[in-house]
């Protein structure tokens, strides 16, 4: 059933209900965990007012669909999906969803968890932060190589 | 003859005040003769190529190593370690 | 911001959507995550039917407010929610709500699991399996035992 | 005298029969002391509250240990173990 294992890149607002309303019915699945970062105050400045992100067409999607693959073949999941938008998000806009779905919750949520860090590692976005100051891209972080090592 | 589409992200792309060119290399090519070339250019390019900086190069969207060799019609990414989610 | 941590014992369905939009505009928090147990048909037996779900009123509350304060000495959490059902749940039907919401993801996803293991081994919920064969209790789970004890 | 309210839950409800009561023990009790007066009344109560069985008490909705003191008009429960989520 790999239609149950979906990637979308997007500008348009997601949402979560309705992401995990859809996995409601399935009778195999106990558990479903999902994670959405949004825009904080505070990232490689104080005082954050915006992100601005941007992808690399085709390579994203391809990138997020390897790393379900390998959540795939690591945990028994029924279904998976990420959502990631792209553009102008301000202060407190959502950024991104993973879903998962999984007969046991230990499952759902290690897959959930080992998405997001490959994500960060290996999904050619990039932020840019506004301030009232200006703008900058932010630097990648050590914090997150460390997070997606830990699963190898 | 190697000719390659050549795509520049985020961070680098406004260094290099190019996001996308066509360059036709002479003979076979690699990654990392695809980026001695763009070094040799100089001025920026030398400096945001630098091996001491940190890069990633991706060949038909899939991150690539130095000795990869590259294909005629090959679309070769250049962009910044990345910062999503 | 004590009111950011809440418990509810409920019948009607809840809407995960709803909940996690109600956080969406905290300006410190980058992360939520948010799991959903629901009714699968396996559990003790096989081709489970429905649950019901009964519970200790009013200790139900307490025990899932100390569990919730267990998790913000732990993690530093800007809010935490658990919304938790009882009464006759046929297949699929979602059971249990487990929120958090953090500055950064790892603290968002551990007090989320942490906060699940320990309701399934301290609040005094107890399920009946229907089938076709009949109904019986469920019996607790020596690994939701051993899930809650990792994190001592 | 300690007056109690009993209440009873899920399996052990059933098994006993018995959903509340109220109960009264001449002097100071606790928790292995109720038990014991329990037990006493034999068939389905000697045998779902034996000491082997799997269960669980709270006094006034918190988890209590067998050396728990009981004062009059403690809200006493015994239960199976939880199986929510």
């Amino acid at each position: 059933m790999s239609a149950a294992f979906t990637v979308a890149v997007q500008t348009a607002r997601f949402d979560p209900g309705a992401e995990m309303a859809q996995l409601a019915g399935l009778p195999d699945v106990g558990a479903q965990v999902c994670f959405v970062g949004q825009v904080r105050d505070f990232g490689d400045s104080q005082a954050v007012t915006a992100l601005e992100l941007e992808h690399y067409p085709g390579m994203t999607e391809k990138s997020l669909l390897a790393i379900l693959d390998q959540a795939r073949a690591r945990w028994p999941l029924a279904a998976a999906r990420v959502v990631h938008r792209v553009g102008y998000l301000p202060l407190g806009e959502a950024i991104v969803l993973v879903l998962t779905a999984s007969a046991h919750r230990g499952d759902a949520f290690a897959a959930c968890e080992f998405i997001m860090d490959y994500l960060k590692r290996d999904a050619p976005f990039w932020k840019k932060e506004h301030t009232a100051a200006g703008s900058h891209w932010v630097e990648a972080k050590h914090s997150d190589q460390q997070a997606a090592q830990r699963w190898q | 003859m190697t000719t390659l589409n050549l795509l520049y992200f985020a961070r680098l792309r406004d260094a290099l005040g190019c996001g996308q060119e066509t360059l036709t290399l002479d003979g076979a090519a690699t990654v990392a003769s695809l980026l001695d070339a763009l070094r040799a250019r100089g001025g920026v390019w030398a400096e945001q190529l630098d091996a001491a900086r940190s890069f990633r190069v991706a060949v038909n969207q899939t991150v690539a190593h130095a000795g990869q060799a590259l294909a005629d019609g090959d679309e070769v990414a250049i962009f910044p370690p990345v910062t999503g989610g």
